[in-house]
């Protein structure tokens, strides 16, 4: 396939589309097939047919809309029409919209999800710019608007210095939490010396709470294959592996079919684009491991090892999958590749803040009224996200914290609402962007609780390999356990507090260090908190049972002789 | 020295000498990635899909086949979550402690589903009818909590609609006739809490 | 080889190219604890132990895996450094079960040793006291779980020096644990070459001779460089260029 | 934790004319075998010379029944295993200017924790039930038994403890280089050798 192929390809489709009247897209993403659209979807094509409407109606299944907790989502595309949400679809009311929408042009208005809410008008969207819109399995709905052109204009116009320096200028950094900025990278392994060279997307995406990879993998797959082909042709590799979780079955199933099409059409695999640049993709699915999204521990994965981490330096760059120089982005990361190679660095630039430019997608859940996945521009306050795209914690309900990034993450309190979602802001805080994970808490939340939360998901995913980690989270969690079962002393607050600086500075990866984060941000924000636990054996969010109290507060009530009636308490264990 | 050949042409393309077709399976993907020692996951990704568990002779024939220390692929088989080593329930129940799960109390589900059934999250029962499974995050955060049933994914559950619906699950395969599950249904009554 | 000179506790020091961190710090007699790493084996910057302080940077880094470069600031025994080593052996004790008074390593023991050295007199954190079991079914030796500090210093040698690669790790986090084949007894590996080079390399009385009781155990480490070197020497290569090892 | 400003009697002022300038010394026994009190025996004839300086006022091997007030130092043998020993432990600390942990299983819990495996129920069955030997049975109270609490723990982790001799018996001259420290009132400082646990 040439340059000139891909225009046909285009135009063919675009006339395919045009050719029909209305299109009715239904969401076939995770949380919509969930709550049930695939039956959804049926119904609309049985309505269709029933109504003999085959010719002139087109129903199409595509990625995310957004809302998820609205699922099933459905869109309703007339030409010369603005484009109408409908929420909460069933099949019922998919053949109502059939019948009375398309039929009749009468929208079925208590279903409808207005499309001037601030949910959809605060968003701004350049990696999801395509989700919902397009059937993300069909090669041509990708190219018609204009999917692998900025690949074609990469290999044809530009040399690989100049899109590593395309990239640096647009100041895009990378999306999976570090922030590292992207063109500095790429640059450095295009300078790399080797033969072989490896691009590797981070698909592993462990943050609970956190589906922002999964939503662009289902939603949008060639936009990623051709993003990594753009970082192949600019560093000099000719592999690729997208490393996918193992919980993303349908992601995994969409990319296979994307990267087989891709590979039959020319757009991937030998002489990409009839041009000397080769490139091949290939899957590997996750088994499990959070950690494996650390970089070093994810190519260990790759070459199918166990995924424990290796020191860096060296670093990938230098030396990474098979000791060969291997770039390693998030997938969001190289969802923003295409859109500034397209559109230029400069029209990417213009959004966003100094130092942190584009937009960033967040999964934005718990106690908000519109749960689901947003892309905002970066910048963009807390507030104007819970508030406005969120729609508030809901009546009778006081916010009490945002948490982001997750495990290695913290929580901001409602007086730092106002921050600008930016890199170095959320830092200061304690917090980090993370890769998007955005839980919204209530009063009804204990912090001490939810940093022992994240506490024990650190002790179940920490590798083993260094002693920090390994055994510095257990003992955390045990502190956290006593503190919110009542059994804490003074002390035990101060050994936590050494235990997190010495685990965060010590620990050998990304995991480790920065597992103590919900700890630290929940002391430095909450504190309060913590010592209604300890001094006064309360739990002020009414969470904790504190079944327990610490040794010698107890010894009146202990049984004196063995075997006497009365229990020991375990605290005392 | 004729011995010798015959061997080791025999190991890579003779089907296995259980003769059980599901190795086939793992015969394709091995065949796939070229007996590569890198593509011992995905192998165990195949092994694990065709025999439902990772047991000791699945592992041995895949250390075989990769050429690789029967160490190294335990190793392997028990760092990721994703890979059993026992058999799994009949019927399972995944809820998802995320934190937006979390934050919604997902975790007095898992408690009331450990209490209903006599097992903590991770286990099966003795009688090998339900296995409760702890997820990481299933990245249904809207519809929070959520529960997975037999592949049937339940959103915004609460601890009684959770055991209702496994319930509902196991009955339904004891109506279907089975006989070790009509059993179960007595042992049930017996304890007369469900 | 280059020379390259860099500080180290603001003493000017050379050294050569290549060589990690580690090497060139003791070359200086400073001695820095490391219960992961040994001589001969594969660098793994797994106990934390060799944290030194590089100026260049703020992360703290192993010595053992990190090379040396010119111009190097390096600080090995900052307050804050030897702190967190304390902290580090305390979390080791408090992981498994080591009763030093019972140990076929007592007086013997890098764990040990290194505890006095730095002077962690008590553990401040809780003892965990996992459920770990005892391994004695093979023949010359044994392995005490319980004494295990997961260095896989035994994993390292099986598998780069003797080539058997009976060890590996199962499982992950606090719950990792070292084993033989498919977790099976040790005695029953058809993998292990009963070398006794695990056994040699064990930092602790995980690793012990059987019949040894307390106190008995001693261990000898210098058959490694012994073999590395005749291997560098190429010692073992016959004239004909065919080799005479195993294999 | 406790000052030691509590509870000044009349009978020190009364006990202080006996034994002028002397300092008052205590050792106590936990959950340990003894070892470390025949080590400390072991002092030989330095035992004459900690005579002139100390009066030994509570001791397993002084017949005291109750610990007394305004002890200067305490030396604690042994972990705590059972409700006896967290009461006398916290009754030491209230009434002790200076707490040591003495031996290894002050120190660690040692031997006497290796019982922490199991609990405690399993652990009396398999030793007054399953055990060698003819046993009462029935398992009714006796009344002289204290009760065990569920893990043993080292001292520290009950009350606060001010110096440690590690050693499974720490040797005479570890513990002359301590107490001679402690009764010098200088801060203990242990050689290398001499704080190896075991």
């Amino acid at each position: 396939m040439k340059r000139s192929d891909l225009q046909a390809m285009a135009r063919r489709e675009l006339e395919r589309q045009q050719a029909v009247r209305c299109r009715l897209l239904c969401c076939a993403s995770t949380p919509c097939l969930s709550s049930g659209a695939a039956t959804v979807q049926q119904a609309l094509e049985q309505a269709v047919t029933d109504n003999k409407l085959d010719a002139e109606v087109a129903v199409v299944s595509t990625g995310c809309m957004g809302p998820c907790s609205r699922g099933p989502m459905v869109t309703v595309q007339v030409a010369g029409q603005e484009d109408i949400y409908y929420e909460n679809v069933t099949p019922e009311s998919a053949q109502r919209i059939v019948v009375e929408h398309v039929m009749a042009n009468q929208p079925v208005a208590e279903k409808i999800m207005p499309s001037d809410l601030p949910f959809f008008a605060k968003q701004h969207k350049i990696v999801l710019a395509n989700s919902g819109l397009i059937d993300p399995e069909r090669l041509e709905d990708y190219v018609a608007r204009d999917g692998y052109s900025a690949l074609a204009h990469a290999l044809r116009e530009m040399t690989p210095e100049e899109v590593c320096a395309e990239i640096s200028k647009s100041g895009l950094r990378g999306r999976g939490g570090a922030g590292y900025p992207t063109g500095l990278k790429w640059d450095l392994v295009r300078k790399a010396p080797g033969e072989k060279k490896y691009v590797i997307a981070n698909g592993d995406e462990g943050d609970p709470g956190a589906y922002m990879d999964r939503t662009l993998m289902e939603s949008d797959p060639h936009r990623l294959l051709e993003g990594m082909a753009i970082a192949g042709y600019a560093v000099g590799a000719d592999q690729g592996f997208l490393y996918v979780r193992g919980e993303y079955p349908i992601a995994a199933k969409r990319l296979e079919k994307a990267i087989r099409t891709a590979e039959r059409r020319g757009l991937l695999g030998s002489r990409v684009l009839e041009s000397s640049f080769s490139f091949r993709i290939d899957i590997r699915i996750g088994a499990g491991a959070f950690v494996c999204g650390e970089e070093t521990a994810l190519m260990a994965s790759i070459m199918g090892r166990r995924g424990q981490p290796t020191p860096r330096p060296p670093y990938p760059a230098q030396s990474g999958l098979w000791e060969c120089p291997t770039l390693i982005n998030n997938v969001e990361t190289f969802g923003n590749i295409v859109p500034i190679i397209a559109h230029g660095a400069d029209w990417f630039a213009s959004v966003g803040t100094a130092k942190s430019k584009g937009s960033k997608i967040f999964a934005l859940a718990g106690k908000v009224d519109t749960t689901g996945l947003i892309e905002v521009p970066m910048g963009i306050t807390l507030r104007e996200v819970i508030y406005d795209i969120g729609g508030g914690v809901g009546e009778g309900h006081t916010f009490k914290a945002a948490q982001t990034g997750g495990p290695s993450g913290g929580c901001i309190p409602a007086e730092h609402l106002d921050t600008p979602m930016d890199y170095e802001s959320l830092r200061a805080l304690g917090a980090i962007m993370g890769s998007g994970g955005l839980i919204v808490m209530d009063n009804a939340s204990c912090m001490p609780d939810v940093a022992k939360f994240f506490m024990e998901f650190c002790t179940d995913e920490s590798c083993g390999k260094c002693v920090p980690c390994r055994v510095g989270t257990v003992q955390m969690h045990r502190i956290l356990e006593r503190i919110t079962n009542g059994s804490a002393t003074a002390a035990d607050l101060q050994i936590l507090e050494e235990l997190c600086t010495m685990v965060q500075e010590t620990s050998l990866c990304g995991l480790g260090q920065s597992a103590p984060n919900p700890v630290l941000s929940t002391l430095r924000f909450y504190r309060e908190e913590y010592e209604a636990h300890i001094q006064r054996r309360e739990c002020p969010a009414g969470v904790c049972k504190m079944t327990e109290a610490p040794t010698l507060a107890l010894m009146e009530a202990l049984p004196r002789r063995i075997r006497e009636l009365g229990t020991i308490p375990m605290s005392l264990a | 020295m004729v011995e010798s050949r015959t061997r080791s042409a025999a190991s890579p393309d003779l089907p296995h000498p259980s003769g059980d077709p599901r190795f086939a399976l793992i015969d394709r993907t091995l065949k796939r990635f070229r007996f590569q020692q890198d593509a011992l996951i995905e192998v165990l990704h195949t092994a694990q899909e065709a025999f439902g568990f990772l047991e000791e002779d699945l592992l041995i024939y895949v250390a075989r086949q990769l050429k690789l220390p029967l160490s190294w692929v335990y190793g392997v088989a028990t760092f990721y979550h994703f890979f059993s080593l026992q058999p799994q329930g009949e019927h399972n129940c995944i809820v998802c402690m995320g934190t937006a799960c979390y934050v919604k109390r997902a975790a007095e589900i898992v408690a009331a589903l450990q209490t209903a059934y006599g097992i903590e999250a991770g286990q099966t029962t003795p009688d090998g009818m339900l296995s409760i499974t702890a997820a990481r995050c299933l990245g249904s955060c809207g519809l929070a909590p959520v529960l997975i049933v037999d592949g049937q994914v339940l959103a915004r559950e609460t601890p009684e609609t959770a055991i209702a619906a496994v319930q509902l699950a196991i009955e339904a395969s004891a109506a279907a006739g089975n006989g070790r599950s009509s059993q179960l249904d007595d042992s049930y009554d017996e304890e007369g809490d469900l | 080889m280059a020379v390259i000179t860099m500080t180290i506790n603001d003493e000017l020091v050379s050294g050569v190219e290549g060589q990690s961190l580690l090497t060139l710090i003791r070359e200086q007699g400073i001695e820095l604890p490391t219960l992961c790493h040994l001589e001969g084996l594969e660098a793994r910057g797994g106990c934390r132990l060799c944290l030194v302080e590089v100026q260049s940077t703020h992360r703290l880094l192993p010595a053992c895996t990190t090379t040396a470069q010119e111009g190097m600031a390096i600080q090995t025994h900052s307050e804050r450094l030897v702190r967190y080593r304390r902290m580090i052996l305390e979390l080791l004790f408090a992981e498994r079960n080591h009763v030093c008074a019972v140990c076929v390593m007592n007086g013997r023991c890098e764990l040990q040793d290194e505890a006095a050295k730095i002077g962690m007199d008590h553990v401040r954190y809780d003892y965990l006291v996992p459920e770990l079991p005892l391994d004695a079914s093979h023949d010359k030796f044994i392995i005490d779980h319980n004494r295990c500090i997961l260095c896989t210093r035994c994993v390292s040698v099986c598998d780069s020096v003797e080539g058997a690669h009976t060890w590996d790790v199962m499982g992950r986090g606090v719950n990792s644990r070292v084993i033989t084949d498919l977790n099976q007894p040790w005695g029953v590996s058809r993998s292990c070459t009963s070398c006794g080079k695990c056994v040699q390399v064990c930092p602790t009385g995980a690793l012990a001779n059987k019949g040894s009781t307390v106190a008995e155990m001693v261990k000898r480490h210098d058959f490694l460089q012994w073999i590395l070197d005749g291997r560098e020497k190429k010692q073992w290569v016959m004239q004909n260029g065919g080799s005479e090892g195993r294999r | 934790m406790t000052t030691l400003a509590t509870k000044k009697t009349a009978r020190k002022a009364e006990k202080a004319e006996a034994a002028v300038g002397k300092i008052r010394l205590a050792t106590a026994w936990l959950g340990g075998c003894s070892g470390c009190h025949m080590s400390f025996l072991d002092l030989d004839e330095k035992l004459i010379d900690l005579a002139e300086t100390v009066e030994l006022v509570y001791s397993p091997i002084a017949d005291v029944k109750e610990f007394p007030h305004n002890v200067d130092v305490t030396l604690v043998e042994g972990a705590v295993a059972n409700v006896d020993h967290l009461e006398l432990a916290e009754k030491i600390r209230q009434r002790s200017k200076l707490v040591v942990s003495f031996g290894d299983c002050a120190v660690t819990g040692n031997v006497t924790s290796l019982r922490n495996k199991f609990p405690v129920e399993d652990l009396l069955t398999r030793v007054y039930h399953e055990g060698p030997g003819a046993v009462p049975r029935g398992g009714e109270t006796d009344k002289i038994v204290p009760a065990l609490i569920p893990r043993v723990l080292p001292l520290h982790q009950v009350i606060e403890v001010d110096a440690f001799i590690p050693g499974c018996p720490p040797d005479p001259e570890r513990i002359w280089a301590a107490v001679s420290a402690l009764l010098a009132g200088e801060p203990v400082v242990l050689t290398e050798k001499m704080r190896m646990f075991g």
